[in-house]
């Protein structure tokens, strides 16, 4: 495999009882790349991401990152690593005020390695990060229960608790639905930064459009195999998946 | 009741204090206003002793081991998730360590109580571990049943007295030594639960609560905090256990008995969930309840669930956070 | 809001009760003795001795009451619930209940209960730290009092115990065993016992003394308290040959072992300590299937006898009193307990602690059970002598009625066999 | 030895029919419902009194405390229940206090001349007395009826789940209630349903197993134990997983009975729970993953 290929995911494939979620599937991803991974509700792209994170473990198949096999590691462990994500579902700790949310990654050991225990005072840390991410900082916002943030903020917390890990790769599950079109017109910017800064995304996404400003490349499944991989416009010229899109949902 | 065209307005009081907690310093109104509760309950606590009579003092040390019981239900199941119906194990796990290192190696009860409590801990914590995988019920229904099964162990290899346990342990020098120490241990634990909680551990074991699967994500392990949650709890359950073999220098079987696991349960409900302070209410308005009712046999048991049962369908909140929010509010009625 | 409201009106609704029942027993305490009674109401055993206790209490009144010094004073009985031998119920609130008495009831003496022996036994510290007389009337019959009592003699002399002990009933059992021995030949023996540490201990001792006797233990039977299948003991002591099936076991289950005793027609005889068969309304409620199993019901009296004056009219009394007749551990001995201290305090003219001690330690006093006397470790005194010592009380389950087969002193009739035990 | 293969298998039968009612109530409505052991009980006394005090036909009274089993089964739904859903904690407590309140309160002494049940003499009548005698081991009738009746049961509730349309419907609010509420499926009405039929069959259970003892108040807890025991190895709410692991509790119990003692039941009992958690958390047959999101 190339020298920059950062991940490499080779067969895997998951079986919910009958239901065979993800089969056979695999892609390689370069440093620095952006992946989108799109294809109708229940084509698997949530179990993918699950696999690759170790949330699920796979029933066979490889998951080399940087050349180390990751397949069926703890989640926290691969966290680790470096491969962090967000949830679809959002669920903060909706108990905590929001600058403490990332008391909970910036005391991972991966952390405290990179930083060898000298982070000094972790809330202003944190207040830094959220203020990196886009929440204003002297603001009331940051102190808030992040319970009651509203969505926009929300997904952008699901981000900052990524980012505060100091990650490689970031899986981001639909960070886009159920945001507004200035929303997400805003949280672009930030994506590209991130890979400015040399991480690399893999983006489940169900808004085309706005995937496409930011994906190199997308892997389209459809019923838990891959379809087709490639630059996005190619991608979507092919038939089958005209027809998977046409023959699946387009709702969000 | 408010008439037809009336309606209640709740007006909150002194929500700067409150939200930001450096304004409290700029008058003595305000920080009155924030440390009168704490205080009321500190110097009440302390004061009780002197003003009970001698058979309420005994029933007040009851009362504090009650009261721990329910802390650490309280801990464990809002500021972790575990709900764990087991608090008879660390009692049983508790007074048994302290008995028998009193009545074997003759170690005086200062010495045993904290050892007990350490012992008791990782005994506890060894025990709950295989379960820690399980989540909600599962959990909670495991742990109701390890108390009884402990027992059976104990009655099966016929261990330590078996069924009739081992009497005539030593007893606390006094009174007043016997209730300073369960009280001060309340406040003690109380206080210091409640730093934790604002503590990093403490917010990673609420975030464990909140979401286990983001914890994971972040690349922490949950099982760690989950142990440590456990060994935490069991250690202030151990330490009531060790005291109340010592008060009446007895340990037996029925230190596992379940009245260890429901009571601090209704207190916590009573007194409300997640507040700390409210279960260490309810312990104390609860069994001292249970011995007034003595007289009534098991009618007492009955009106207990019901007064349970009331409160966790209508007032799921609990007292304390009623009290509080009484505290912070005040309510009138104006014209619609 | 109005919920809330309504829960704080049944809140001191409760305390009020509750307040009212602790006013009730802490108020009048004048002129009467009292007498403080801690009983698990909620179990067979307290019921019995409170029965006892209330009927002796009653009758010494009527009577005038008792005479201290030169002036008489009733006794006033302050029950109290116990609530030992009850599931989930710790015996730290046993004890509470215990201090209460002694605190804030502030009665003069303690009498009854507890029942449990792990109570019992944890009482007898209580009783030493607060220094009250104590006169263990109702059950608690476990060997370790006494022993508990003889190593610190000084410290436990407030406790004497005129309920019974297991070594005594042990011994009545080997000399029945002996006697049947003698009469039908036979030699073998199935034991089979609740698994607590007084049913362990008693069988410990039987067997070795029953070797001593000659006999075989071609089998032993340990079952967890609460088990509700004996079959497989059963088809084994079935298969051992063995001609007595002897049952050291109080929990209410031990019906079932009878039940199935009697359904599988096991072709050994029931002998020993049946919590269950010792009920009067056994019989009816087995339908019968209990017949010919023989128990011990620990107190003559309970069942009509000739052994001593006292003990038929305190039969008939209890009757008449109660409606039903005695049931078994607790009737007699409370009933007495409350006339050994009548005694003891007339005796000593007064309810000073050290001078009611020197007192009961000489009692002599003749009761329903025969004479009772106290030892040197403050334990009632049994024997097969009225005259000297108190009688156990062995039934033969026999169409319907206990009859009382053993000591024979107090013996109403024959032994019988089941028609499927061939000798 | 027979007596191990024969009495194990009595036992399991047993183990089942005191558990099925719980793992049905929990299946359908993911109420863990604590009063189970007390209800029981309740059916226990009832029928006795019934039997004893109104001297009513036996058959007849078993009838009417099985409806009265399942009416309280509602009541505690409809009452206490309903509004606790989805709090699993709160729905425990709840339905233990409950279960607290019945059984003390079959034990009120003397309040209102009201005579608790206490004592062993409290006995259902067998069906049919007798025994008779498998390869040496005799057994009573009773027992046989017992595992007849979990026979029956077991095919029964399968026929119900699979044939009968309200059974379809329990069984659909069971997988997935999302989706049967889409189809129209009241899941409260089904939940209610199960509670009824949950209590009707923990009642079946007792006039069933009952005979073979007595009937005490503190049966009630033993049997709510076992009931938990039983479905947290077959998994909760599995109600295949209930027989299966009433048949490996009900053996391995036996078996060590008949190898160190009936002592070790109980150990036994623990180490078999322990076990099979470590190797599989949600249970034999048990459907909850650990850690997984629905795809």
């Amino acid at each position: 495999m190339a020298a920059d290929t950062l991940l490499d995911v080779r067969g895997v494939s998951k079986k919910f009882g009958g239901v065979q979620a993800v089969r056979d599937v695999g892609f390689t991803l370069n440093q620095g790349q952006v992946m989108g991974v799109i294809g109708p509700n229940g084509a698997g792209k949530t179990t993918l991401v699950n696999l690759v994170t170790g949330f699920v473990k796979p029933d066979d198949g490889r998951i080399l990152y940087k050349g180390k096999n990751i397949a069926g590691m703890a989640p926290n462990k691969i966290a680790n690593l470096g491969i962090v994500r967000t949830f679809q579902v959002m669920r903060p700790y909706h108990s905590l005020p929001t600058y403490k949310n990332l008391i909970v990654p910036l005391n991972s050991p991966r952390v405290r390695k990179a930083t060898a225990g000298k982070l000094g005072d972790l809330d202003s840390v944190a207040i830094d990060i959220l203020e990196e991410i886009g929440f204003e900082r002297d603001a009331r916002v940051p102190y808030k229960i992040a319970g009651s943030l509203p969505l926009g903020y929300q997904k952008r917390l699901e981000l900052a608790r990524c980012i505060a890990l100091r990650p490689e790769i970031i899986l981001c599950d639909e960070v886009f639905s159920g945001l507004s079109m200035s929303e997400i017109s805003s949280m672009i910017p930030l994506l590209e930064k991130f890979v400015i800064e040399g991480m690399t995304l893999i983006m489940v996404e169900h808004r085309l459009r706005e995937l496409f400003r930011v994906a190199d490349k997308v892997l389209v499944m459809n019923f838990g195999e891959k379809i087709a991989e490639g630059p996005p416009q190619e991608v979507m010229k092919q038939d089958n998946v005209k027809a998977a899109y046409i023959g699946g949902d387009r709702s969000k | 009741m408010p008439s037809q065209d009336q309606r209640k307005k709740r007006l909150d009081r002194s929500i700067n204090v409150r939200s930001t907690g450096l304004y409290a310093l700029s008058s003595w109104r305000e920080m009155t206003y924030l440390l009168a509760p704490r205080l009321l309950l500190i110097v009440g606590l302390l004061v009780l002793p002197l003003v009970l009579d001698h058979y309420w003092q005994r029933v007040l040390c009851t009362a504090g081991v009650f009261a721990i019981l329910a802390l650490s239900f309280d801990f464990l199941a809002e500021y972790v998730g575990l709900v764990c119906l087991g608090g008879a194990l660390f009692i049983g796990f508790g007074g048994y360590a302290a008995g028998l290192l009193n009545e074997y190696l003759g170690l005086p009860p200062v010495v045993t109580i904290p050892l007990a409590a350490v012992i008791g801990a990782c005994l506890s914590t060894l025990v709950i571990m295989p379960c820690l995988r399980l989540r909600g019920i599962y959990f909670a229904i495991i742990t109701f049943m390890l108390p009884l099964f402990a027992r059976n162990v104990i009655i099966a290899l016929s261990l330590f007295g078996s069924t009739e346990g081992i009497t005539g342990l030593d007893t606390l020098p006094n009174i007043w030594v016997e209730q300073y120490v369960i009280v001060i241990a309340v406040l003690v634990i109380l206080f210091a639960l409640r730093r934790f909680a604002s503590e990093d551990v403490g917010l990673i074991m609420m975030a464990v609560k909140d979401n286990d699967r983001a914890v994971l994500a972040s690349g922490i392990s949950i099982f760690r905090y989950r142990v440590l949650a456990v060994f935490i709890a069991a250690l202030m359950g151990c330490f009531a256990g060790a005291y109340l073999t010592h008060l009446y220098g007895w340990l037996g079987l029925s230190l596992f008995a379940m009245d260890f696991s429901i009571l601090p349960i209704a207190a916590t409900v009573m007194g409300g969930m997640g507040t700390l302070v409210g279960p260490v209410i309810g312990a104390l308005i609860l069994s001292p309840l249970s011995e007034a009712l003595r007289g009534l046999g098991q009618l007492r048991v009955v009106l207990y669930c019901l007064l349970l049962l009331l409160f966790i369908l209508y007032k799921p909140e609990g007292l304390m956070n009623f009290l509080e929010r009484k505290y912070h509010q005040f309510e009138r009625l104006e014209k619609v | 809001m109005r919920k809330g409201f309504h829960l704080l009106i049944v809140t001191v609704v409760m305390l009020g009760m509750g307040l009212g029942v602790t006013d009730g027993t802490a108020a009048e305490k004048a002129a009467p003795i009292a007498v403080g009674a801690p009983i698990p109401r909620a179990s067979n055993y307290g019921q019995n001795g409170e029965r006892g206790m209330i009927l002796a209490t009653e009758e010494i009144n009527a009577a005038g009451g008792v005479k201290v010094g030169d002036s008489l004073r009733p006794f006033k009985l302050e029950i109290i619930d116990s609530r030992d031998e009850e599931p989930g119920v710790p015996t730290s609130e046993v004890l509470l209940a215990i201090e209460k008495l002694i605190l804030q009831t502030k009665v003069d003496l303690v009498a009854g209960g507890p029942c449990m022996s792990e109570c019992g036994m944890a009482a007898l510290d209580l009783f030493a730290r607060y220094k009250k007389l104590d006169v263990v009337s109702i059950g608690c019959y476990t060997p370790g009092w006494d022993e508990k009592v003889s190593k610190d003699k000084e410290k436990f002399k407030y406790s004497f115990r005129e309920s019974g002990s297991v070594k005594w009933y042990v011994k009545e059992a080997l000399d029945l065993l002996r006697q049947m021995k003698g009469k039908f030949g036979f030699d073998k023996i199935y034991v089979s016992i609740d698994d607590s540490a007084m049913c362990r201990r008693a069988s410990e001792i039987v067997e070795t003394l029953a070797v001593k006797d000659g006999w075989k233990i071609v089998g032993k039977d340990k079952h967890p308290i609460g088990s509700t299948d004996y079959s497989s003991a059963l088809t084994e002591c079935k298969n051992s040959g063995a001609e007595i099936l002897f049952i050291w076991a109080y929990a209410p289950e031990t019906s079932i072992l009878m039940k199935q005793w009697a359904s599988m027609e096991v072709p050994a005889l029931p002998i020993g300590f049946i919590g269950a068969a010792e009920d009067p309304g056994f019989w009816q409620a087995t339908d019968g299937k209990c017949a010919y199993s023989i128990v011990t019901l620990s107190e003559t009296g309970n069942v009509p006898t000739k052994a001593t004056p006292k003990a038929m009219d305190f039969y008939n009394a209890f009757k008449k009193r109660w409606g039903v007749p005695p049931r078994s551990t607790g009737c007699v001995s409370a009933y007495e307990g409350m006339y050994v201290l009548k005694d003891a305090i007339e005796r000593s003219g007064s309810l000073q602690e050290d001078a009611l001690i020197a007192a009961l330690e000489k009692t002599n006093l003749e009761a329903v059970r025969g004479t009772i006397r106290f030892d040197e470790n403050h334990q009632v005194i049994y024997g097969y002598d009225p005259k000297n010592s108190v009688l156990g009380c062995w039934v033969q389950w026999q169409d319907g009625e206990r009859v009382q087969v053993f000591p024979e002193v107090a013996a109403m009739g024959e032994i019988k066999l089941p028609p499927w035990i061939k000798r | 030895m027979e007596s191990v293969l024969i009495y194990g298998a009595i036992n399991s039968v047993t183990f089942a029919l005191t558990a099925i009612g719980f793992s049905l109530v929990y299946g359908v409505s993911r109420i863990p419902n604590f009063a189970h052991g007390a209800i029981y009980v309740l059916v226990g006394f009832l029928t006795w009194s019934l039997v004893n005090d109104l001297n009513l036909n036996y058959g007849l009274s078993i009838v009417i405390s099985l409806t009265i089993a399942s009416v309280v089964g509602l009541a505690i739904y409809q009452f206490v229940l309903i509004r606790l859903r989805g709090m699993p904690t709160s729905e425990i407590i709840a339905s233990f206090a409950v279960s607290l309140i019945i059984l003390e309160g079959l034990r009120l002494q003397g309040i209102g001349g009201f005579k608790g049940f206490i004592g062993p003499n409290y006995m259902l009548r067998p069906f049919f007395d007798g025994k008779i005698a498998i390869f040496n081991v005799f057994v009573d009738y009773q027992r046989l009826i017992v595992v007849g009746a979990g026979v029956v049961l077991a095919v029964g509730m399968w026929f119900f789940t699979h044939r009968t349309k309200i059974g379809l419907s329990l069984r659909a609010i069971a997988q997935d209630e999302q989706a049967a509420m889409m189809l129209g499926i009241n899941s409260d009405r089904a939940a209610m349903i199960s509670m009824a039929i949950g209590s009707a069959l923990a009642g079946l259970a007792a006039v069933i197993i009952l005979p073979l003892g007595n009937v005490t108040a503190e049966a009630g807890y033993h049997v709510l134990v076992y009931a938990l025991a039983v479905c947290i190895i077959g998994g909760l709410g599995s109600w295949a997983g209930t027989f299966l692991a009433a048949f490996l509790v009900g053996f391995a119990m036996k078996v060590s009975t008949y190898m160190f003692g009936a002592l070790w039941e109980s150990v036994v009992l623990v180490g078999t729970i322990i076990l099979v958690l470590l190797i599989k958390p949600s249970g034999l047959l048990g459907k909850q993953k650990e850690l997984e999101e629905r795809v």
